[in-house]
């Protein structure tokens, strides 16, 4: 059980999944402009996130085997096109907003390096399903903590006098390093 | 149109404030310079040269009236709390770079005074003990324990010129929060490590009287109602709470809580760093809760991960969570039920 | 060999068939965007977007046809918020568009021959009169789209600013002697 | 005086300077030659003129009535003639000229018949209707009509009826001045008031900065046998705020955009109870209240000042300005706003007038930027971040201002009080709920546009349909003639009379479809009749012309 959350904890907050392996950038800088939507984006992102990395562990076991493990790039991202194609659906339908917001990140879940990187590195580490699901949900979890507290930061961000060259992406970029910088105090936290 | 004519007799205006946190740095500067030696004030001339000159440089460029805005105090206060938190007899160019990050990354860069997301003073400690860990960890000797106590000109000499004259050892000592993580990395039992005369009464030799100092500082901003209660008391709390339980968890590998409080920035950061309004959470729930992550990331930081104190990164990491804090701490509203915004 | 293709397409038939459930089971049938687009656009109903009014507008934008900045009327702040909803970056008014003060149409009376041209112009019947008869402007009902100037035979027709006064007299951006704010 | 009080959040502690004209007794006014009584004297609708240049007036006589639900009448200020109805100088922020109806004084100050109402015996709807058209509105500042707060609603009772006699504002003292010398008047209208809202018990609230007019009233009180509790409150800047008076006396607080009615709670100002008073026991319409006139001039003082007066007479009435005056207040420091022209009349609104000086109110020191420390947050009576306000106001994010409840900001000014960065709050604030408003008008526009011109479509869709219709059935009609043949004399009978018949239908549609004069309100048809006879006219004096040059 300890190990369990030690696993948890150290997916989210020590390994953190854009903070230290520094993956998933794209959607978290595009969407992270507003506090609702990257709340959204998270959601979803866990949604998949957690789905492929036990989808993925399954496929892993029980259907390539040692044998087929050169598949599993390909019958990876076939797995997570498909869950995250049924997300796209279910939010259209669901929020249409939220679906508009998230306009091309949404499909781009699919190839977000993270959600491929997590379910390859959980096969890898060759953690069990239950370690896979929390895995896959460690990292959606971090994943969305940053998310959500960068669109909190830009926010504020959005009304502050920021000299001209550095507005916009460039003072988010440089938001993200000093987050990154932040988040390296955790280092050896958990081996 | 009308400004609101009636606010010219706040009790402190701005600048001001600055000045008053300033004079509440004075004693602990003083205990220092009687423990440690006169290095300190080194440090501290130099940072607030650097950070002054980069302020001067940054408002020139973005054509900002210089008077004014350098006379609001606030690179000064930069500067001091970056210099106490760094090493005493650094080299020069360390708090060049420090003062570089802190005014014109952490501080200019997102708009200036009050639009800042991070401490700059702590941006500058991480980026400097992330890349220079080795003269990032050689600090002062306490006086009684050193072998030689540098004068003035001396300080002077080892900020500038390098260690050529002295051997680093005879005026250097890890200090105790580092020492500890070694000596236990290595194995020797806690009781063993606390008593080396390193440690002092609690938190180490020197150390606990700056501390304390720091302590009786931000006891007069609390009675000048510069600073409110919430953030300082939190701090402390979650950190004496948190190593209270991580002792008891395991007496042989964790210091207490007194240690914890005495040692390293923890005074410091609790009544000069984290209250900073700017970067802090600032709803009366939000920065109790802000601190509160404070002070518990600083004792975690400190037992379990790699670097010596944990203080300057639990109140960075604090920084980023503030504004969602505060996004979901809104205070309820005259004739309403609350809620978040 | 035969195991590997026989893996994948099994594995592409499931999952096909949960995406054709899924796309019937979530099926959307309308478009709510467009209501919302068309909610933040001024109304004017000028046509400066060339699109033939502000609903035709607003579809072309749902469906990524037509850039945000193209309503001179809605001006900056319209872009802006259309930004906001779309989760795009606001940008400056297209080329050859720019914002106007409100202003409304007036018909001088003394030139007006009653040809009920600039009735059959208005897009929201905010001119009354009939054949022969001198026409009227409803100020309250006019947008201001000019689309009643270049009908009219006798150019009687103009444009008036509308002035501000004490009821419709805005607070202003409080100003700052030292402290630059940042320009808008 | 047993009343437990609950102390508010927030709140500060401005310098007095109430001894400055509190001392001396109400002083009234000399007759003027000019009176200009501005239409519009609060929210709601202006009232409708109903005199006319040249008219001659009598004092009292009613010159504006009331134009919808929030509206009351104006009424002559004095006797004389009607100059006219004119744009100029008004108490406004906005220093925007606004319509006045200006009156000329025949110097004889004769004024109508007045008539005691009988308020006992009255259906409660009629005298309230009487109470609109005598004028009465609020003097506390918001100058809402009081008819409208006098009606007990739904619920047919409003349990507490608090008289606000805090007078929280610095330098202000009309309020104190009229509760020390008019106390039994003030307690008379507040027991018609009482009644019309079948009140069970009346609670006065004075700031303790105060104690002789809470002497005055307790005498009177004990006089008139009225129970009435006087409450002593701490002085404390807004205390004299509706929400904030009412929560220190009774501990409830008036729901968020709601009205302290829902609470069961009606807040009058002690001015506005004496003009009750005058109303119902003389039939006097508010033609006058108490202003008092303070700062930097000869003599500060109250007067009891005719609606219409200019504020240059009032100024020059109290010892005028002395040397080196830097510019007017209307209202108080707090909440007031500078006042540009001094020819502006005063209105129902105007409580005080300031003259400034800078030793009194020196000029604000430049603005530091923002460090969000709270002091603005801490002295906030209605418990908001003002600084998290300022920070999207200033960035123009109006959707997130709201989002921290900008229109519950009382616009008091304690934030900008206390700032360290000395930052003009209350500006940012008042700014972006304007723009607020302006942007809601707007939307209100566009969606009536949107209607008009979906209405637009359906009507052209519809004449459209019509006509391809009428040609389907001519052509139908055709073919079957063609079919028939043309032999058949009754069949060509039949068809000259439809033909006839659609052609009569054509040329009535011709005639009717460019029309568009239907369900027009009167006063446009008004317009259309006007313009037309002008026309008319230039027409024919056109021709007279004509024939004269022949």
């Amino acid at each position: 059980m300890q190990d369990y959350l030690l696993l948890l904890i150290g997916t989210v907050f020590v390994n953190n999944i854009v903070m230290s392996k520094i993956l998933g950038l794209c959607p978290f800088m595009g969407v992270s402009r507003k506090l609702e939507t990257s709340l959204g984006l998270g959601a979803a992102t866990a949604f998949v996130l957690t789905l492929a990395s036990g989808a993925s562990h399954i496929i892993d076991t029980y259907l390539l085997g040692p044998d087929l493990s050169y598949l599993r790039t390909l019958s990876f991202i076939v797995t997570i096109a498909a869950i995250v194609g049924f997300t796209e659906m279910f939010i259209k339908k669901t929020s249409p907003v939220l679906f508009r917001v998230l306009g091309i990140y949404l499909p781009l879940i699919t190839t977000n390096c993270a959600v491929l990187g997590i379910p390859l590195l959980t096969v890898q580490e060759g953690h069990n399903f239950v370690e896979s699901l929390l895995f896959g949900l460690g990292g959606a979890l971090g994943f969305t903590l940053v998310l959500i507290l960068f669109a909190a930061m830009r926010e504020r961000l959005e009304a502050a006098d920021v000299p001209l060259p550095f507005r916009g992406t460039s003072i988010a970029m440089i938001t993200a390093g000093l987050m990154s910088l932040a988040f390296m105090g955790f280092s050896g936290l958990i081996k | 149109m009308t400004g609101s004519p009636y606010n010219l007799h706040v009790r402190y205006a701005t600048p001001q404030i600055m000045r008053q946190l300033m004079l509440a740095l004075l004693p602990a500067i003083g205990a220092h310079v009687w423990l440690f030696g006169p290095g300190i004030l080194v440090g501290l001339l130099l940072c607030s040269l650097f950070a002054v000159g980069f302020e001067t440089l940054v408002l020139l460029m973005r054509g900002q009236p210089l008077g004014f805005y350098l006379r609001d105090n606030t690179a000064l206060v930069t500067a001091w709390l970056l210099a106490l938190s760094m090493p005493t007899l650094a080299p020069w160019w360390l708090y060049l770079l420090g003062a570089f990050f802190a005014i014109v990354v952490a501080k200019h860069l997102y708009g200036g005074l009050g639009q800042n997301l991070f401490n700059p003073a702590m941006v500058a400690y991480a980026v400097l003990i992330v890349s220079f860990p080795i003269q990032m960890t050689q600090w002062a000797a306490p006086a009684q324990l050193a072998a030689h106590v540098p004068s003035l000109a001396e300080a002077f000499d080892l900020v500038f010129a390098g260690q050529g004259a002295l051997s680093p050892d005879a005026y250097t000592s890890a200090t105790p929060l580092d020492h500890l993580k070694t000596q236990l990395r290595t194995g020797t039992p806690m009781p063993k490590v606390m008593g080396q005369p390193l440690y002092g009464q609690v938190g180490g030799s020197g150390g606990e009287v700056v501390a304390l100092m720091f302590l009786l500082g931000g006891a007069y901003l609390l009675g000048r109602r510069l600073i409110t209660w919430h953030i300082p008391v939190a701090f402390l709390a979650a950190v004496a709470v948190t190593a209270s339980l991580l002792q008891w968890h395991d007496p042989a590998q964790h210091a207490g809580a007194l240690f914890h409080l005495a040692s390293g920035g923890a005074m410091l950061g609790a009544f000069f760093i984290a209250t900073d309004p700017v970067t802090a959470a600032s709803t009366p729930k939000g920065k109790l809760l802000y601190a509160a992550g404070a002070g518990c990331l600083t004792v975690i930081i400190r037992a379990f991960g790699n670097f010596p104190d944990g203080v300057a990164f639990a109140i960075l990491l604090m920084n980023i969570a503030a504004p969602l804090i505060d996004v979901y701490t809104q205070p309820r509203v005259f004739g309403t039920g609350g809620g978040k915004p | 060999m035969l195991t590997a293709i026989l893996v994948m397409a099994l594995g592409g038939l499931l999952l096909g068939g949960v995406l054709g459930w899924a796309s019937v089971r979530y099926r959307v049938e309308d478009d709510p965007l467009v209501e919302k687009i068309d909610a933040i656009l001024p109304q004017t109903q000028c046509g400066q977007c060339g699109f033939p009014g502000c609903k035709p507008y607003a579809e072309a934008i749902s469906k990524g046809e037509a850039d945000i900045n193209r309503c001179p009327p809605g001006g900056e702040d319209g872009v802006k918020r259309l930004a906001e909803l779309l989760g795009v970056d606001p940008k400056p008014l297209g080329e050859g568009l720019e914002h106007k003060p409100k202003s409304v149409a007036v018909i001088d009376e003394n030139l007006c021959i009653g040809c009920t041209l600039c009735i059959q112009a208005c897009p929201v019947d905010a001119i009354v009169g009939a054949a022969k008869q001198m026409h009227v402007i409803v100020a309250d009902q006019c947008t201001g789209c000019e689309l009643c100037l270049s009908p009219c035979p006798v150019e009687c027709i103009h444009m008036e600013v509308v002035h501000e006064d004490v009821a419709t007299w805005k607070w202003r951006y409080p100003v700052y002697t030292l402290h630059p704010t940042r320009p808008h | 005086m047993t009343r437990p009080l609950y102390r508010f959040h927030g709140g500060v502690h401005p310098a007095e300077h109430k001894a400055e004209s509190s001392g001396r007794p109400i002083a009234t006014m000399p007759l003027l030659p000019r009176y200009a009584v501005p239409l519009r004297q609060h929210i709601g609708n202006p009232a409708l003129p109903i005199v006319k240049a040249g008219d001659r007036v009598l004092k009292g006589q009613a010159i504006g009535q009331a134009d919808g639900y929030v509206s009351t009448a104006i009424h002559a200020p004095t006797s004389g003639t009607v100059l006219g109805i004119e744009a100029q100088a008004v108490p406004h922020p906005s220093g925007l000229p606004d319509l006045c109806i200006v009156i000329e004084s025949d110097g004889e100050d004769r004024a109508v018949d007045y008539q005691p109402l009988d308020w006992q015996h009255l259906d409660p709807s009629a005298l309230r209707n009487r109470i609109r058209d005598l004028g009465l509105a609020g003097l506390g500042g918001a100058v809402f009509p009081s008819y409208i707060k006098l009606n007990p609603g739904a619920a047919q009772k409003i349990p507490t009826l608090i008289l606000n006699g805090a007078e929280c504002e610095p330098w202000i003292t009309c309020d104190d001045r009229l509760m020390r010398e008019r106390a039994e008047g003030i307690l008379r209208g507040a027991a018609a008031m009482q009644a019309m809202l079948h009140a069970d018990e009346i609670i006065v609230g004075i700031e303790d900065n105060k104690p002789e007019a809470a002497a005055a009233l307790q005498a009177a009180a004990q006089q008139l046998g009225l129970a009435v509790e006087v409450a002593l409150a701490p002085t404390l800047y807004p205390s004299g705020g509706g929400k904030q008076l009412t929560y220190l006396l009774t501990g409830k607080e008036t729901p968020a955009g709601g009205l302290s009615t829902d609470i069961g709670v009606q807040v009058f100002n002690i001015g506005t109870a004496y003009s009750l008073y005058r109303a119902i026991e003389f039939g006097e319409p508010m033609i006058s209240r108490i202003v008092t006139v303070t700062g930097h001039v000869g003599q500060p003082q109250n007067f009891e000042v005719r609606i219409g007066t200019p504020v240059a007479d009032l100024i020059r009435q109290a010892g005028g300005e002395l040397a080196g005056a830097s510019g007017r207040l209307i209202g108080g420091p707090m909440m007031g706003f500078d006042l540009r022209n001094d020819a502006a009349p005063t209105t129902k609104a105007v409580n005080c007038v300031i003259v400034k000086s800078p030793a009194l109110f020196p000029a604000a020191p430049p603005a530091m930027p923002c460090i969000r420390c709270g002091e603005c947050a801490r002295a906030c009576p209605a418990l908001l971040q003002p600084f998290e306000l300022y920070w999207y106001a200033r960035a123009r994010d109006f959707g997130k201002a709201q989002g921290y409840r900008l229109f519950d900001c009382i616009e008091c000014g304690c934030c900008s009080h206390v700032c360290p960065s000395h930052i003009p709050l209350v500006d940012f604030f008042r700014f972006a709920k304007d723009e607020v408003w302006a942007r809601e008008r707007e939307k209100e526009a566009s969606e009536q546009a949107r209607r008009r011109h979906e209405f637009h479509q359906f009507r052209l869709e519809r004449e459209k349909q019509e006509k391809a219709d009428k040609l389907a059935a001519k052509a139908v009609d055709r073919l079957k003639t063609v079919e028939t043949g043309a032999a058949d004399p009754e069949a060509e009978r039949k068809k000259a009379i439809l033909q006839a018949a659609i052609e009569r239908a054509q040329k009535a549609k011709a005639d009717i479809t460019p029309k568009n004069v239907e369900g027009l309100p009167p006063e446009i048809e008004q317009e259309i009749a006007d313009i037309d006879a002008r026309r008319a006219k230039l027409r024919e004096t056109a021709h007279a012309k004509d024939e004269d040059s022949e």
